[in-house]
């Protein structure tokens, strides 16, 4: 396994409106390892990914990100359409011809929703159906902002092997989580 | 071009959002003998007026959630981390809603204003106008959507009545220069000219303030 | 026993096993009857001593206005059959006829329109038989979005039955309407008590093409309702050996 | 009152839906006479007309997410499982957003009138039509909205339509009785009868439907 | 402690669409009881309790409540208005004057963000906010769909407290939760 650095980040501050999350945070990841940002509620964990996506910036410091692929995200919300049945939102997300998508459709136990309206699917199948990003995706850094939420046990375990299955084929993870799960991983506390 | 083809999904999808509008257009457009009890000669003389007030509405109306849904439900965040280009996804999506709105309604203009004045020529000029100034509004009223990304804000509303105002006007003055035969081509160039400096502006200017939101 | 009956012969297997035996023979039965009727009446009939060649839009626009009304009336008992008895194939058949009243619907009201270019002089008026048929089209349009608004279809059947027989007031009232106001619309030529008012070189077409624009019609709903049992009993195991 | 408060402040903070109606009605009115070149005396014409179809548009967008708000953020939910009657709610929401929204804007008819007639009395007899049309409008677009609130219907804009022309006409047929001088009066008592039974038929008709969405 | 019956469910059932969630469900609870609904994801947790609280149908069968309190009811949404300050929110939910809204605020870590729009809290601080209706509730009846979600282990041990706490003052509790917690209670599981 050769451990090339993928994620620096160098005296990272945030603050907004006189409220400081966070102060002169450095760390640093190598592919294949994995980061858990623990932290009490309103603690800036979301903040700090959406600082290493690139869509936050933070007042002070820098953070490198040694890839040029497309991230994979998933955030609290599940960036769905409701209005449209689980099969155009598979469409939307472009994975309609993607080799492994049955089998995921069939593993989450989606198949028989398939044209059902995401708004009438529970929470857990929304959720599942978020996920389908995550399983399906072809890039190197994977962010998860509380990946386990809603999931019953079964779909937590199959997360957590896919999980542990991509950090074996050396990408890199950044996630947080107030559920326990078993992933190894570094931890980076916040306040 | 299948970014034209998953924008095509969404919108036709929410019937409401491209339908609407273009019902509301008929509405006015049907209101409007309605309510006066014109002679068929003196109905003209506003007609025009209402026909450019209803394309300013209805396009107000599609634009409104062109991209506050996707604000509120993460899609955006997700468009953003990508490697496509913002701006060129922004620019399809409005093209989307012209054709989907935009050039029905600009059809309708046409047959709405053969029944009223039932002059084929002056009609047919309508086409072009409506087409192109309903283009202008799709963009200027996206711009002020994406101003009012935030509940609370009037801001879009606030930028973008001062800039459709001299558009309305250009649209009423090209219908006189149509029926006086003067300068009727000219107009339409400047409405070109407009929208060409529209269609680039735009998505760059609604992509950095959908950015600033997000942040 | 009559909910027993009607259970056992409205079960969609059975509906669409018989649908599929008749649907031949009233297709072209009827296709024959109106394509007759259309050449007599065209062709082999004279000139109207008023409104010369244009009456002959009758072939198009009184089937298509007949049907508008009398398709409403079944969605009518449909809908009652639905409601009293619970029958699901009643439901179904509810949602397959309204796109196609609404498009009758839609045809009478254009072939009117036209009609009335020549012989009014305008393409509209607010009648009363005009706009009871526009609200009639209306609620065909408002029928079938009721029922796309909701994802559950048993709510959506129950609420659709609901509306449709609320709606029927507004049939009688197109009916009377040219009795009741003083109108510009023509009053009913063909009724089953009196004698015709209409020549009868006319009326024989008419009537056939009533009929075969009828049969027609018909087996456009037959065909509808067995596209909508397609998907509504799709997870039925009896579907899958069907198709 | 204290549900009167509560509504009002929640309309409160959300500008745009307040202000932003208005604001469109102010556009449109002030659109109407830069579009064609009238002469003042003509100008009166198309006036009136395009005074109610502005009314109409201004209290659609007014009540466009009057429900789909709380329905998207669960609110409603947690108000029909209270004891506290719904109907009762919904009432005083839609007399919130009349006050907030409709009495403006028919101040406004009102001073928008008076600059083109130049007729006080004409203009004064625009206050009462615009402020029981615009609570009518309000009252029918608000069930509208509340048959649409599933994003792909259009359920509310099919209903509403044929319920609003006929409220056009008699609003068109007043401004014409008042200049003859005749039966004003009796408009203003049929529009009254409707408002009656609109404001009683309405809210328990939307708090079923949206029960039934709930659902 | 009398134990007079609270909730009694005979014999329900409930389908969308040719779906059947559950079938011939009988359950019957007394004051001071508390169930936990348990099932997969999809197995229609949510929408049983939707029909106790009134607002779903069953297709068959019938609920008796025995209580004509207001229900406190907790679902996946948080019934929030993101445009407004949490201050204002509380406002809205008629607590301005409670009694306990300090000690709550404070013990929820909320006080310094009484003026931030609910929008710019964090996913758990909303959760906190639309837990408070569940702290101030003056009801007989407690029905929560996955309160755990999102919360800290802190917040997470103090909602555990406050519901068993509830329990003991004779109140009836219903809840869904796909994280363990150490709450006294009956179970039902579906499917
Ligand atoms: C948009 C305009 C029109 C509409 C909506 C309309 C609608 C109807 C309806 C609902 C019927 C009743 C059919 C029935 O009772 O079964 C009907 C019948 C008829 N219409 Fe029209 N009509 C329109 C225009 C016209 C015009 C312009 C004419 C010709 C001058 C016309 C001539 C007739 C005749 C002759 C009948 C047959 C009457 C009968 O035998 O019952 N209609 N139309
Ligand atoms: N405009 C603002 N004014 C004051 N505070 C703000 C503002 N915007 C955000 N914040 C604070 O910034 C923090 C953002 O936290 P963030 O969402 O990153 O928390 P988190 O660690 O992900 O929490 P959780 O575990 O609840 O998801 C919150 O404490 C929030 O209150
Ligand atoms: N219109 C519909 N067609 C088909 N299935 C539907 C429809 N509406 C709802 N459902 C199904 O009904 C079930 C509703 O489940 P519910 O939300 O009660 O699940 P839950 O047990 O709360 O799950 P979770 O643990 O994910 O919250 C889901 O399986 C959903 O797919
Ligand atoms: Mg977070
Ligand atoms: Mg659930």
């Amino acid at each position: 396994m050769d451990n090339i650095t993928s994620v620096i980040a160098e005296n990272i501050s945030y603050k907004v409106n006189d409220n400081k999350l966070f102060h002169n945070l450095s760390f640093s990841l190598n592919t294949g390892e994995s980061l858990h940002i623990k932290g009490p509620n309103g603690s800036g964990k979301s903040t700090l990914l959406r600082i290493i996506l690139g869509i936050t910036n933070p007042t002070k410091g820098s953070i490198s990100i040694n890839s040029t692929k497309d991230k994979c995200y998933l955030g609290h919300k599940n960036a769905l359409k409701n209005y449209l049945s689980l099969d155009d939102n598979i469409l939307l997300m472009e994975f309609d011809n993607h080799p492994c998508l049955k089998k995921y459709i069939e593993i989450l136990d989606l198949k028989r929703y398939l044209d059902v309206n995401v708004a009438n699917l529970s929470y857990g199948q929304q959720k599942k159906l978020g996920l389908l990003r995550l399983f399906l995706n072809s890039s190197d850094l994977i962010i998860l902002d509380e990946p386990f939420v809603g999931l019953d046990k079964e779909t937590q375990i199959i997360l957590t092997d896919f999980l542990t299955d991509q950090l074996k084929e050396n990408k890199t993870l950044i996630y947080t989580s107030h559920i326990e799960c078993d992933i190894d991983s570094k931890t980076l506390l916040l306040k | 071009m299948n970014e034209l083809k998953l924008e095509y999904l969404k919108l036709k999808k929410k019937t409401r959002s491209w339908l609407g509008p273009i019902l509301v257009f008929w509405l006015i457009m049907l209101a409007f003998p309605l309510t006066v009890e014109f002679m068929q000669d003196k109905l003209e003389i506003g007609f025009f007026s209402v026909l450019w007030i209803a394309i300013l509405i209805s396009m107000m109306l599609a634009t409104e959630d062109i991209f506050i849904e996707d604000y509120n439900d993460g899609s955006l965040e997700q468009t953003i981390i990508k490697n496509t280009s913002f701006q060129f996804l922004i620019s399809i999506r409005i093209i989307v809603y012209w054709l989907m709105i935009g050039v029905p309604i600009s059809i309708l203009s046409f047959i709405f204003s053969l029944g009223t004045s039932e002059d084929l020529l002056l009609s047919i000029s309508v086409i072009p106008l409506s087409i192109i100034s309903s283009y202008i509004f799709l963009n200027l009223f996206a711009l002020g959507s994406a101003l009012s990304l935030n509940k609370g804000s009037l801001l879009g509303a606030l930028i973008t009545m001062p800039l459709a105002l001299p558009v309305l006007i250009v649209l009423g003055k090209s219908i006189i220069a149509f029926q006086l035969g003067i300068n009727y081509l000219e107009f339409i160039l400047l409405l070109l000219g407009c929208l060409s400096i529209i269609i680039i502006a735009v998505p760059i200017i609604v992509s950095f303030i959908i950015k600033a939101h997000l942040e | 026993m009559i909910k027993k009956f009607i259970h056992q012969f409205a079960s969609p297997k059975t509906y669409l096993y018989q649908v599929n035996r008749f649907y031949p023979y009233i297709f072209y039965s009827s296709l024959v009857i109106y394509i007759i009727s259309l050449i007599w009446g065209l062709f082999f009939t004279p000139e109207d001593f008023v409104q010369g060649n244009s009456y002959r839009i009758i072939y198009l626009h009184v089937p298509a206005s007949f049907l508008s009304q009398s398709l409403y009336l079944a969605m009518a008992v449909a809908s009652v059959t639905y409601l009293v008895w619970r029958v699901k194939l009643a439901a179904y058949l509810i949602i397959a006829i309204a796109p196609i009243g609404a498009m009758t619907t839609f045809i009478a009201l254009i072939s009117g329109s036209i009609w009335g270019i020549p012989t009014w002089g305008t393409w509209w008026q607010w009648d009363a038989r005009i706009t009871s048929t526009l609200i009639l089209f209306i609620m065909y349009l408002g029928l079938i979005s009721l029922h796309n608004s909701f994802s559950n279809f048993e709510k959506a059947d129950k609420l659709t039955s609901w509306l449709v027989i609320i709606g029927a007031v507004n049939i009688p009232i197109i009916k009377k309407s040219v009795d009741w106001w003083s109108t510009l619309h023509q009053s009913a030529s063909i009724t089953l008590t009196e004698k015709p008012t209409i020549d009868v070189l006319m009326l024989y077409p008419l009537i056939g093409s009533i009929i075969g624009f009828l049969g027609l019609i018909t087996c456009l709903v037959l065909t509808s309702s067995k596209y909508q049992i397609l998907i509504r009993e799709k997870t039925k195991s009896w579907i899958r050996d069907y198709v």
